[in-house]
C-alpha cells in the first residue's frame, strides 16, 4: 500500500463526514452537544489542506500528519481521541506497508484510545466501532483475504459496531450523563469511526 | 433561528474582536485572550478555558484578581493543546501556572496534552467538578464543571494576586471545588449556530432537569412549576449532596434568555430555602455568569464558606464579567 | 409561554423581594428601592423609575455614586404618584431631587403628578429621550427614553455625590441626554406575564426595526440580516441624529433575551463603524442594562463625552447593576 | 340619580373591564404595550374596594374616590387620565345630581383629560370616545331625553367614536410611536372608554 492510498483515505474520509455532518451533529444532539459533525468536519478539512500543503514522503508520514493536525485543530473529546488513533498507527507503521503491519499497528491505535480515553468495548464510544474493526482486521489476515476482502469486512464490522452502540448505556463522555436516557441513540463517534473504515474501504478498492 | 452573527464559522472570532475592541484591559491573540499588561514576575498564573457558548465565562473573567488568561474553544468544544500551550508559557512569571478545568473529557484530554507538552514551566491544575445533576460514579464521566468555577476561578485569582505559591493556589482552588455544588433547570434549549436549530424539543409544558451547559438534556423531565417548586427542586438536590449550613455564598445564575427580573425571583425562593435549613446567605451573585448560548433557565451554585475563602471572594477583581474592590 | 415565576401579578414584588435578598446595600419599602443607608445630608437626591421589566433598569442602579432611589412600576406601566412622592421625601438630604423620566406618557404624568403634590421639597426632573427611531415632532409623544437613561443616571449621580446643587445636576443630566442617541432591533418579540403570548408577531425572516422597550413594534420590518448589517442600520441612524466624533461613550445592550456572545459581535461591528466616521470609542459597556423582558435583540446607545463627562462617568460605582472604583 | 347609582356603575365598569380584559390588553399589544387590560382591571377593582371599605355619602364622593383611586394604583398614561376624568367630573357634580347637571360636569371632566393628555378629537386616544359621549349628552339635555335615553346615546356615540378611532394615525401616547403602522387598530384606550359609558347606561336602565 503506497502514500498515496492513505492521502486518499483522508479525503475520502474528509468527503464522508461533510456529506454526514449534519446526521453526526444530530446524533450529538441527542446525547451530547451537538458538535461531533462540525468538529470533524474542521479537522479533517484542515488535514486535507496539511497533507496538500506538504505531501508526506511515507505512510506513516501521513498518518501522524493526520493525528497531529486532528488534535491541534479539532478539540473537544473527539480531538484528542481520533489524533492518538492515527498517530499512534503512524508510529506503528512500517514501510512498505503489508495487510499484516497495517493490522498489527491499527490494533496498536486502538489501545491507545482505549488508554487515553479510558473506554472499554460496551461504553458506548468510538472504541465499539474501532474495536470490532480491528478484530476484523486481525481474522482477515489470519485467513489470509486480499487486503480489499480485509477493509470490506473491516468496514462491516465498525459499522455493525456502530449501530450495536443503539441499545448501550454510556459509560463514558458526555452522553455519560444522561444515564439510562442514552439509551436507544447511536454513539456519533461511533458513527463517524464507521465512516474513516468505510473510506479505508471505498480508497483501496 | 435567528442570531446575531456574521457567520457560523466566524461567531467565536468575530465575538473575541468584539471584547478586545469593548475592554483595553485584555489582549487577543491566536484565540488566547490575555490581561492587557501581561504576566508579573513571580505570581501564579491562572489560565483556564474552554468551549465558546458559555460568555462571560472564561474571557469575561481575565483581569487583576482573577484568570491571566482565558482560551476559548469552538462552541461547546474545548480548546486545543497548542491554545493552552501559548497561554501557559506567556501567562508563567517564574511562579507556575494553574490550569483550572472543568470535568469533561475534552476538556480534560486537552489540558492534559497541554501539560504534558509544555516544558519549562512548572504546572499544576485542579479539575471543577460541582453539577450534583451527574453521579459521580465509575459509569459516568464524572460530575461536570458548571457555575462554581466562578468560584474557583475567583478565589483562587485573589490568592495569587496575594502572591501565594503554586501549590497554595491548586490547594484553596481544590477546595472552594469540594465545598461547591450546583444544579441547572432549562425552560428551553439552546440553538447552536452551526446547528440552526434547538439540541433538544421541550414541549411548553415541560422542564428539563439536571442540564448541563452544553445543551447536553437533563437527568429527567418535569411538567412545568412555579419559581418556589423549581427553586425547590434545585436547592434539594444541592442539599442533598452538600448539607447547607453557616455562611453560604449563593449564585442564582442564567442560562442566557433568561431575563433579569425572573432570576430575582428565583433568589427570593433561593434564600428562603437557605434561610429554612438554618443556614445563612452571606455572598450572592445574581446574574448570566456561565451561559448556554441562549438557552432560558438557571443554575444555583452554592459554596460553603469559612473566613479565608469570604475575604478571598471579597478580594478586588477587576474583569469584565466581575468588577468590585476597584 | 414558560417564565421563572410565581404568579404574574407577583412577579414584580417576588423580584424585589429577590433584590432585596441578594444585596444588603438596598432597601425596599412599599414598592420603593433605597440605598439601605439613606439620604446623606446636604447631596442632592436621585429619584428614578419606570414600568417594570427592564431590569437591571432601574433598581438595579441604585447605589453610591448613581439612584438614591427606584419606583418600579407594574410591568411596562409607569410608577404611581404615591411611590414617587414617598421616595421624593425619603431621600430629600436638604438639597432637593431630582426627577429623572424617561419621556413616556404615562411617566410623564405621574412624576408630574408627584412632584406638584410632594411639598417642602425642591424637585427638578429631567426628562430622557434619546431614541432616534421616533421622530421628535408634534405628530409623536416625542423620541421615547431608552438606553441613555443609564448615562444619565450614571454621570447624574457621580455629580450628586460630588455635592453639586440640584440646578447644576439637572443641567448636567439634561446635557447628557442632548449629547446622547440610542436605535434598537429586535429579533423576537417580548413576553409579557399577564399576556402569556408574544406581543407582536414577527416571522423568522425578519427583523423589527426601531423597536422599544416596552414590546411597541418599530417603525418598519426587514428581512433578517447579520450582525454588521443590522449594526449598521442602527449606526446610520444614529449618526444621521447625532454626527458622530471625537471620543464615544458606547453601550451596546441586549434586550434580555440576547446571549452576550452576540452582543461582542455587535459591538465589534459598532467599533468599526465608529473608526470609520473617524470617531473614537473611549469608553463601552457590553450586556444587559434596559431590557425589555425576554425579547431578543440589541439597542445601541451613544453618548458623545467632554472632560467633565468622561470624568463623571469613571467616578466611582457601585450598585448591582454597574460597580467599578470601589 | 342617588349615590348607589355612581357606585353601581364603578362596579359595572369593572365587570366589563374584567370581561374584556384580554380585548383591552390585545388592542394595546397591536399599538402600545400589551397592558391596558391589566391596568385597568387592577384599579377597577381597586376602586370598587375602596368603595365597599368606605362608602360615600354623595354621588361626587364616589367620583371623587374613584378618580384618586385610580390615579394612585393604575399608573401607566391611562391611570392619571381617567383619574383626572372622575376627580373633575366629581368635583363639578351637584347634589341632588340632575341629567344637565351630570352633563355639564363630565363635560368638564372630559376638558380635564384634553389639557392633561394635551390630547384633541382625532389625535386616537380615549378623548376620541369621551368627547363624543360628551356631546351626545349635552345634545340629548338640550333634545329633554330622559336620562335612559340620554345614557343610552352616549355609550352609543363613545362606541362608535372608539371605532372611529381604527382608521386614525395615532399622534398621542404610545401608539404614536408607530406612526401610520398605528392606522388599522382601534385605541384600546377608546375602546375602555366605550366600557365606562356602556357601564352606566347599564345602571340608570
Ligand atoms: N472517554 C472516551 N473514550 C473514548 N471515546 C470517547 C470518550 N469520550 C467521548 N468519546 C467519543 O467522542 C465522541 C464525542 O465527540 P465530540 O462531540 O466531538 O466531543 P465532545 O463530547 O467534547 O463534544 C463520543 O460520541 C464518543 O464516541
Ligand atoms: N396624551 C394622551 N391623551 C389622552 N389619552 C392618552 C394619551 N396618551 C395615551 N392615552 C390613552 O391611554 C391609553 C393607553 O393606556 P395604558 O396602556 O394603560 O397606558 P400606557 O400607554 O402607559 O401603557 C391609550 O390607548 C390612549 O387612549
Ligand atoms: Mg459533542
Ligand atoms: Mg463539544
Ligand atoms: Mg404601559
Ligand atoms: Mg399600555
Amino acid at each position: 500500500m503506497e502514500t498515496e492510498v492513505f492521502t486518499a483515505w483522508f479525503e475520502e474520509a474528509a468527503r464522508l463526514v461533510r456529506l454526514d455532518r449534519d446526521r453526526l451533529t444530530e446524533l450529538d444532539a441527542a446525547i451530547g452537544d451537538a458538535d461531533h459533525g462540525v468538529n470533524l468536519d474542521r479537522g479533517l478539512t484542515e488535514v486535507c489542506k496539511a497533507l496538500a500543503d506538504a505531501p508526506p514522503e511515507s505512510p506513516s508520514q501521513v498518518l501522524t500528519t493526520a493525528g497531529t493536525t486532528l488534535i491541534r485543530r479539532v478539540g473537544g473529546a473527539s480531538g484528542p481521541l481520533y489524533g492518538s488513533v492515527f498517530r499512534q498507527l503512524g508510529k506503528a507503521l512500517e514501510t512498505p506497508v503489508t495487510l499484516a503491519g497495517f493490522s498489527a499497528a491499527f490494533e496498536e491505535g486502538v489501545v491507545a484510545v482505549e488508554r487515553l480515553g479510558k473506554a472499554a468495548l460496551g461504553d458506548k464510544t468510538m472504541v465499539d466501532a474501532l474495536a470490532p474493526a480491528s478484530r476484523a482486521l486481525a481474522l482477515a489476515v489470519r485467513d489470509g483475504a486480499s487486503v480489499r476482502e480485509a477493509f470490506d469486512q473491516a468496514a462491516r464490522a465498525a459499522e455493525e459496531g456502530a449501530k450495536a452502540t443503539i441499545p448501550m448505556q454510556a459509560r463514558k463522555g458526555r452522553a455519560s450523563y444522561l444515564g439510562e436516557r442514552s439509551i436507544g441513540h447511536e454513539d456519533p463517534g461511533a458513527a463517524s469511526a464507521a465512516l474513516f473504515m468505510a473510506a479505508l474501504a471505498a480508497v483501496v478498492e | 433561528m435567528k442570531k446575531l452573527i456574521n457567520t457560523a464559522d466566524s461567531v467565536v472570532d468575530d465575538a473575541l474582536n468584539g471584547m478586545a475592541a469593548a475592554h483595553p484591559s485584555l489582549r487577543v491573540r491566536d484565540q488566547v485572550v490575555y490581561r492587557a499588561e501581561g504576566p508579573r514576575r513571580g505570581k501564579v498564573g491562572l489560565v483556564s478555558g474552554g468551549g465558546s457558548g458559555h460568555e462571560p465565562l472564561h474571557a469575561g473573567f481575565v483581569g487583576h484578581g482573577m484568570l491571566d488568561a482565558a482560551c476559548p474553544g469552538a462552541i461547546f468544544t474545548s480548546p486545543v493543546p497548542d491554545q493552552i500551550i501559548d497561554a501557559t508559557r506567556a501567562v508563567n512569571g517564574g511562579a507556575g501556572v494553574l490550569h483550572i478545568v472543568k470535568n469533561y473529557t475534552g476538556d480534560v484530554l486537552n489540558f492534559e496534552m497541554a501539560a504534558e507538552l509544555v516544558d519549562g514551566v512548572q504546572v499544576a491544575s485542579v479539575l471543577v467538578d460541582d453539577d450534583v445533576a451527574v453521579q459521580d460514579s465509575l459509569y459516568t464521566a464524572g460530575r461536570r464543571g458548571t457555575g462554581a468555577t466562578v468560584f474557583v476561578e475567583k478565589m483562587a485569582g485573589a490568592l495569587a494576586e496575594a502572591g501565594a505559591p503554586l501549590a497554595r493556589v491548586a490547594g484553596v482552588a481544590g477546595e472552594v471545588d469540594e465545598r461547591s455544588r450546583s444544579f441547572g433547570i432549562a425552560l428551553t434549549s439552546c440553538t447552536t449556530p452551526h446547528a440552526g436549530k434547538p439540541t433538544f424539543d421541550l414541549p411548553e409544558s415541560e422542564v428539563e432537569l439536571g442540564i448541563g451547559i452544553h445543551g447536553e438534556p437533563g437527568r429527567a423531565r418535569v411538567p412545568m412549576a412555579s419559581a418556589r417548586e423549581l427553586a425547590g427542586i434545585a436547592m434539594e438536590a444541592i442539599h442533598g449532596e452538600l448539607p447547607l449550613r453557616g455562611d453560604l455564598l449563593v449564585m442564582v445564575n442564567g442560562m442566557g434568555g433568561t431575563p433579569l427580573m425572573e432570576l430575582y425571583v428565583v433568589f427570593a425562593e433561593v434564600a428562603a430555602f437557605v434561610k429554612g435549613k438554618g443556614a445563612r446567605v452571606s455572598r450572592s451573585l445574581v446574574g448570566n455568569y456561565v451561559t448556554s448560548l441562549d438557552m432560558q433557565g438557571f443554575s444555583v451554585s452554592i459554596c460553603l464558606l469559612d473566613d479565608t475563602l469570604t475575604r478571598l471572594w471579597d478580594a478586588p477583581v477587576d474583569t469584565p464579567g466581575l468588577r468590585w474592590g476597584r
